[in-house]
């Protein structure tokens, strides 16, 4: 790799550890001003802690990391440096409004006051600049969608002048049209000479945003190449280090009368008369924008979440949530534990059976990590998505609902869960999945269902033209 | 800008009907005595409840503050009683001590990062032994009465309010415009709701902390000058329990215990219901055994209205 | 080594022996008011049961999580006893028919905390500040302000009395209590969920687990520990007093204190049997041993600072464990 | 520092062991004073050793220690006279003489009791105090302190009695409890009178209540209105002994008390009979002994002329 001297962010030979986990093995990278530097990797591969070694959120073991030629230091020291980072979970404030949120830590001052009405204002403007509604700003962050929530972390961070912005995976939870803002909003940025950080799993978008791509594999860096340079397969190669077998999208084949049924299933405000069938062996989606109401159709159906009226019918369910760290992970537990405690019975723990158990889904999901007794908060998020999905294959349910299985999931990873989701189907397992990940919804579902503003507005069936769907979920007709 | 009004709207609503009930049920509710003996008796939790609010707003908590009154009580008294302290002195002298005894569990707090309560309930018993160690086996009889500025007598009012109360409310006041319209007031909000996330936005969190469990802790040496002047003697016993009644002002007062919630005019509010509740039992009559089961229930009652509040607005 | 400070189980075992080593070296050479002999130590035990099983019942309501605490624990030592007082003194009942009553008692009790708790949603130090009033007013109350002695309870002394130097309760009531404790945390699907719903209550529910009836039965079962104190406190002391458990500073506080100090997680969904175990021996040892070391009254003023002292540091060293380990 | 062996050779010093109630009260600090008093002149060995909190659980700790400790005699004032049973029991099985003083344990093996003052003698002279500035009538109220104090309660059931009986026109109004907190015992003595605009006495029942209540009648402006008796210790009951916000404190003389203890204590031991009655000292020349009970004497009436004999 050549040193460039007119790089505005450098690092050289980056190490980092946790415990016995080698997160990066001597990383040099660099971000010059005004380039959108791509940052790809499986998961696990050391990108959110690259990042936090830039962000001040991490001290590396080893290594320098300089910001025009001074060194960097904590959060504080990188923030004032003009280093703003949109993390990969968004670290907002649920009992604060958004306004706050975004300017929380540096807040705009009248008089060593609060500015309230400044920032309120800025903070609108920069909502509308995100296509947010400008209505959010006053709202409670907690009474967001995670969607708006992550949005709403981008705005803080481009709240105030950033010579670097750095963003770990802001699309995984976006629609297309949210990213295409989100990409006007960069643009405008790196126009003003602004360096960007960009992470992503998809790695379509590459092309369309970043200058350079640098591929990251076990905490290393396996490639740094001007995106022109690079095919999205050979991005995907160099990731998981091997080449990749294209997938054959196998049909399922559903049989008998349907396990899930749900009749006029209604919420305030949130649904209105959601009817649907799900078969034995057969994957049906509901796909809908962010904020459309997807999900909190799948959490009703589920039964944590509530409905005000309507009827579901199901046999034995279970459910994969959407935000793996909060509604997921069991993080100070181990492995086995995480995967075995959705399918315990009878009165006392079978602990040779759940170790068994957990071993037969480590190996046949390909989870990395030492073994069952390894505690999950040291896998990465990709290898914490597998053992979740684990958990709810135990029991081998009739009927599993499946929401963004795959969101945040490196393409390895995301290839094998789609592997598993149809081998389960093909055992006759009725799917519901919600996701808003289009290529996902096309390649695995029998039947779309499209919701818009929590009503079910169109259903496709297997082979409709993916234009028409996105037509249908985004409204305009 | 939070919308905090709730809570407090509840209290209030809660109060006037009490207030009211007993106004018309007794004869002597609101006779002067009455209100001043309760204002005057609530003005210790109130002050303390005021430092209380905003450590429990950072997810922290304080239980050491009533061993820690109990070191103010018996410093301050000796020295009232040996030397010719003034009035300003006196209290001064307070709060330097309680500042010194909140600073340390703020140290320990915000380096030692584990939660609050376990550092608290050591400092509990340390401020206890110290406490016990200053009082050397004898309580402090014969202090002078220029404490009684802040007590519950006739020294202790100006135009017939207690002076005690004054400061209370002036203090509250006071929080209440930090914490709702300072910034590094926010930030112990944000602190409360998420803590790393708030570093990360270059919060400076262990300053904050520091902060707060010191401002606590002088507050509980204002209070303890408060006591003093409304008791005079000051035993051993001094302080056991407090804490249990600043935190139910607290969290009557809508402060939620998990953090990033809550108000200084709640705690106010919660206060005062508690000193009512515990003055009406008498006022009519019933045993005095009691009016913890009233404290209890009204505990409930305050905190039920306000989760079947927020329950509904999450139906929304 | 490493272990030894990160292991609080390992580290409290190793403080402790060192304790003991100490004690009998300091009081074989004269530095003691008395030796610090095994009889001593055994007699000592006395105090151990209680606090031993109210820090087993703080650890599972602590356990379940979404800042689960019970404040109520010596309120519902003190009423229960007043019940059981009334049930053997004053009704005659059969000994084992009022232990039943007892155990149904503080269950009820639990499950008002339980219910205010895990159905209502109240944060559990609010539910359990409001119940240690209410129970804590009521057993004032019930017997205007008296305890019961009648001779009914002053016979129940023979169930607390001593095998070999043991007190009798040991054996009675604590090794029972802690080894289905210990069943109940590590080797039953309840203490596995008991876990779960602590660790991650949204992860509880997505995963099907009944969070409100899991986290519901801590608080009974917290109760139902209350109880048996009650049960022992009443035949230890051969009367039943209405303020048993809240005189001085309570039974409550002590009892957090060692499922703390015993390396119970504040947070939830983290904490041993062994640890409340070792922690409360320790803290007992340390305290009868603290009383002989000052002839006056000083020692009771000690055993504050050392308690303190414990608390503090040990929170301190897992500050620094954790700073090493990032 | 290493703990002085008894001397080589010569007889033990007897080892009397006294436990309060709890630490550090003026109360039982002064009797703590007269005990080491008593050492000295008896040439015995005092040990003064209480909790921090007035908790039975706490004595019986420290009763242990002291029984490990193998004193000669142990001497408790109990918490609960009922929980100290047992644990006496073991004392005595050990050859330790058992003794109870200020607050009997009368189901115990408790050889005798040292008594400051009858019950009867306590609560007839709190009633007749009161009732002579109250003229023997009108509305009163008690202050008491723990809910569960035996001996407190005990006066007080004596006392209704006897006012119900002598007193006729005289009305108990409430009993409250405030604890061993002064401020509490103030401000609840203020809604007594706020809740009864027509009271016009007040007792304190223990020593943190007594100066309670005379401050609640100073601070109320109701001086020569309202009167007030208590059980209080000197120096507390001092300034309103003086003001007349308190008519009269009614106690003992605790050093003395602490002295006849000790001067017990080492008779038990000593297996020396105790008589009818007693010259134990300058101080207590005859001293009665009677069905297990070591009385003091008569109750002390501390008046604005008297309190300024005592310290403590
Ligand atoms: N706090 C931590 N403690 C222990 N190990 C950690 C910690 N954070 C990260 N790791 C480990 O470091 C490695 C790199 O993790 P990192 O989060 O940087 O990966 P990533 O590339 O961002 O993955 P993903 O795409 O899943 O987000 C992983 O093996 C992970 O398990
Ligand atoms: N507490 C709330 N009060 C009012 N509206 C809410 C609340 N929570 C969510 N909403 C709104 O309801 C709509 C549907 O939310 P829902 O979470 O079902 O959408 P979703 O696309 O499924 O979200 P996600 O992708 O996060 O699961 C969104 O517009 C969201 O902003
Ligand atoms: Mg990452
Ligand atoms: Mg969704």
């Amino acid at each position: 790799m050549t040193t460039t001297t007119d790089a505005l962010l450098t690092l050289t030979g980056i190490r980092k550890h946790y415990g016995g986990v080698y997160a990066l093995q001597g990383v040099d990278f660099e971000v010059r001003p005004g380039e959108v530097h791509g940052l790809v990797g499986a998961n696990g591969a050391g990108k959110s802690t690259l990042i936090k070694i830039v962000s001040g959120a991490e001290k590396a073991d080893e290594g320098t990391a300089s910001l025009n030629g001074e060194a960097l230091g904590d959060t504080v020291k990188a923030l004032r440096a003009g280093i703003a980072t949109v993390y990969q979970d968004p670290q907002l404030f649920g009992e604060l409004t958004v306004a706050e949120n975004v300017f929380v830590g540096r807040e705009l001052r009248r008089n060593y006051l609060v500015d309230w009405r400044e920032q309120q204002r800025r903070a609108t403007e920069l909502l509308t600049s995100l296509g947010l509604s400008e209505k959010l700003a006053g709202q409670r962050v907690a009474d967001l969608s995670v969607a708006e929530q992550q949005l709403v972390s981008v705005a803080k961070a481009l709240a105030h002048e950033a010579r670097i912005l750095i963003l770990d995976e802001p699309s995984a939870i976006l629609t297309d049209r949210e990213i295409e803002t989100l990409f006007t909003a960069i643009r405008t940025l790196k126009d003003r000479g602004v360096g960007i950080i960009y992470v992503s799993h998809r790695l379509d978008e590459l092309a369309q945003i970043t200058d350079r791509v640098t591929v990251l594999r076990d905490g290393k860096v396996v490639a740094s190449e001007p995106t022109k340079d690079l095919t999205v397969r050979q991005i995907a190669e160099l990731m998981v280090g091997h080449a990749i077998n294209g997938t054959t999208a196998e049909a399922g084949a559903p049989q008998g009368e349907p396990v899930l049924r749900v009749e006029d299933l209604n919420r305030r405000n949130r649904f209105t008369n959601v009817s649907l069938e799900v078969r034995p062996g057969e994957i049906v989606s509901l796909f809908g924008l962010v904020g459309s109401g997807t999900g909190s159709i799948a959490r009703a159906i589920y039964g944590v979440e509530p409905a005000d009226s309507g009827t579901v019918r199901t046999g034995q369910t279970a459910m994969l949530p959407g935000d793996r760290s909060r509604q997921g992970v069991f993080a100070t537990k181990t492995v086995g534990f995480n995967i075995s405690i959705a399918s315990l019975k009878g009165l006392w723990l079978k602990r040779k059976q759940e170790r068994r158990t957990a071993i037969e889904f480590i190996e046949r999901m390909q989870i990395k990590t030492p073994g069952p007794n390894a505690l999950i908060a040291t896998l990465s998020g990709g290898n914490q998505q597998k053992v979740v999905l684990a958990r709810q294959l135990v029991e081998r349910p009739e009927v599993l609902v499946l929401e963004e299985p795959t969101q945040g999931v490196d393409v390895g990873a995301k290839e094998e869960i789609h592997g598993l989701v149809r081998d389960i189907v093909g055992q006759g397992t009725a799917v519901l999945l919600v996701s808003s990940d289009l290529p996902e919804v096309m390649s695995l579902a029998e039947k779309i269902l499209v919701v818009r503003g929590g009503r079910i507005t169109a259903r496709f069936d297997r082979g409709a033209a993916q234009a028409d769907v996105l037509a249908a979920a985004a409204g305009d007709e | 800008m939070t919308k905090t009004e709730g809570q407090e709207v509840v209290l209030i609503a809660v109060l006037a009907v009490l207030w009211l009930a007993l106004g018309f049920g007794t004869d002597t509710f609101f006779a002067a005595a009455n209100l001043q003996n309760i204002l005057a008796t609530v003005a210790p939790v109130t002050i303390i409840g005021v430092g209380m609010t905003a450590v429990i707003v950072t997810a922290g908590i304080d239980v050491s503050v009533g061993s820690a009154l109990a070191v103010v009580m018996v410093v301050v008294a000796q020295m009232l009683r040996d030397t010719e302290l003034a009035l300003v002195p006196a209290i001064l002298l307070g709060l330097g001590v309680g500042g010194v005894l909140g600073a340390i569990n703020g140290v320990l707090v915000a380096y030692g990062r584990v939660h609050a309560i376990i550092i608290t309930f050591g400092t509990l018993n340390i401020f206890r032994f110290v406490a016990l160690q200053i009082f050397d086996g004898k309580e402090v009889a014969g202090v002078p009465a220029i404490l009684e500025f802040l007590g519950g007598g006739a020294e202790g009012r100006s135009f017939g309010i207690p002076h005690a109360w004054l400061l209370a409310i002036l203090l509250a006041a006071g929080m209440w415009f930090y914490m709702r319209h300072a910034p590094t007031g926010r930030h112990l909000y944000a602190i409360g709701g998420n803590a790393p996330a708030a570093r990360l936005a270059g919060i400076r969190v262990t300053r904050r902390l520091v902060g707060v469990y010191t401002i606590t802790g002088v507050l509980v040496g204002l209070a303890a000058c408060c006591v003093i002047g409304g008791g005079g003697l000051v035993g051993q016993s001094a302080g056991t329990g407090l804490e249990l009644q600043v935190i139910a002002a607290v969290v009557i007062g809508g402060t939620s215990i998990l953090g990033g919630r809550g108000s200084v005019l709640g705690t106010v509010l919660g206060a005062l219901l508690v000193g009512t509740v515990t003055s009406a039992v008498t006022l009519l009559g019933w045993r005095s055994e009691l009016t913890a089961l009233f404290i209890g229930v009204f505990i409930l009652l305050a905190v039920g209205a306000d989760l079947i509040r927020e329950r509904r607005r999450r139906r929304l | 080594m490493k272990r030894l400070i990160t292991d609080r189980v390992l580290l409290l075992f190793a403080l402790l022996v060192i304790l003991v080593v100490w004690m009998s070296v300091l009081g074989a050479n004269g530095y003691l008011v008395a030796p610090y002999d095994a009889d001593y130590l055994l007699s000592s035990l006395e105090s151990f049961v209680p606090l031993c099983l109210l820090g087993l019942a703080e650890l599972l309501v602590i356990v379940s999580g979404r800042g689960g605490i019970d404040l109520s624990v010596g309120a519902m030592v003190s009423l229960v006893g007043m019940m059981f007082g009334f049930m053997v003194g004053f009704w005659h009942w059969p000994v084992w028919l009022a232990i039943a009553g007892a155990l149904v008692a503080g269950a009820v009790l639990g499950a008002v905390n339980g219910f205010l708790v895990a159905w209502l949603g109240v944060p559990a130090l609010i539910a359990t500040l409001a119940t240690y009033y209410a129970f804590t007013s009521l057993a004032l109350v019930s017997n205007n302000n008296a305890p019961i002695s009648t001779q009914p309870i002053q016979d129940l002394h023979s169930l607390t009395s001593t095998v070999g130097q043991v007190p009798l309760q040991v054996f009675t009531f604590l090794l029972p209590c802690a080894v289905l404790a210990w069943l109940l945390a590590n080797r039953t699907n309840y203490g596995r969920r008991l876990y779960a719903v602590g660790t991650n209550e949204a992860a509880a529910k997505f995963a099907g687990l009944p969070v409100v009836s899991i986290r519901f039965r801590a608080y009974v079962l917290s109760g139902m520990l209350s109880a048996v104190v009650a049960v022992i406190t009443v035949a230890q002391f051969a009367s039943a007093r209405p303020d048993a458990g809240t005189v001085g500073n309570g039974m409550a506080l002590p009892a957090i204190t060692i499922a703390i100090l015993g390396g119970t997680a504040i947070t939830g969904g983290i904490g041993r049997v062994g640890g409340v175990l070792i922690a409360s021996l320790f803290v007992v040892w340390l305290n009868a041993g603290i009383l002989l070391a000052f002839e006056d009254s000083r020692g009771s003023q000690y055993q504050l600072l050392a308690l303190g002292a414990v608390l503090v540091v040990s929170a301190l060293l897992n500050r620094v464990t954790l700073a090493r380990r990032e | 520092s290493k703990k002085e062996q008894p001397p080589a050779g010569g007889q033990p010093r007897i080892k009397v062991a006294f436990v309060p109630k709890l630490q550090g009260i003026p109360y039982f600090e002064a009797m703590n004073t007269g005990g080491q008093k008593a050492a000295q002149e008896l040439g015995i060995d005092w040990i003064y050793k209480g909790g921090t909190t007035a908790d039975p659980g706490a004595q019986t700790e420290i009763l242990k220690s002291l029984i490990q400790q193998k004193v000669d005699v142990l001497v408790v004032a109990p918490n609960d006279p009922d929980s100290v049973v047992p644990i006496l029991a073991d004392a005595a099985s050990k050859g330790i003489k058992v003794l109870t003083s200020d607050t009997d344990a009368p189901n115990s093996v408790r050889e005798l009791f040292v008594n400051q003052a009858t019950a009867d003698g306590i609560a007839h002279s709190v009633i007749d105090s009161l009732m002579a500035p109250m003229g023997g009538k009108g509305k009163y109220a008690i202050v008491s302190c723990g809910q569960t104090a035996a001996n407190l309660n005990t006066w007080i059931g004596v006392q209704k009695r006897y006012a119900a009986e002598k007193y006729p026109n005289a009305t108990l109004v409430d009993t409250v409890y405030a604890g061993e907190d002064e401020a509490k015992g103030v401000s609840m003595a203020k809604d007594l009178l706020n809740a009864h605009p027509d009271l016009t006495g007040l007792i304190g029942q223990c020593t943190t209540s007594a100066p309670g209540v005379a401050k609640a009648v100073r601070e109320a402006g109701k001086l020569g209105k309202v009167f007030t008796v208590g059980v209080g210790t000197p120096n507390s009951m001092k300034p309103y002994l003086q003001d007349g916000s308190s008519s009269t404190s009614i106690l003992w003389d605790v050093e003395q008390l602490g002295y006849l203890t000790a001067w017990a204590g080492a008779k038990v031991k000593r297996g020396e009979a105790i008589q009818a009655s007693n010259n134990v000292s300058a101080k207590l020349p005859a001293v009665k002994f009677e069905n297990k009970m070591l009385l003091l004497g008569d109750p002390l009436k501390l008046t604005k002329d008297n309190v300024g004999d005592y310290d403590y």
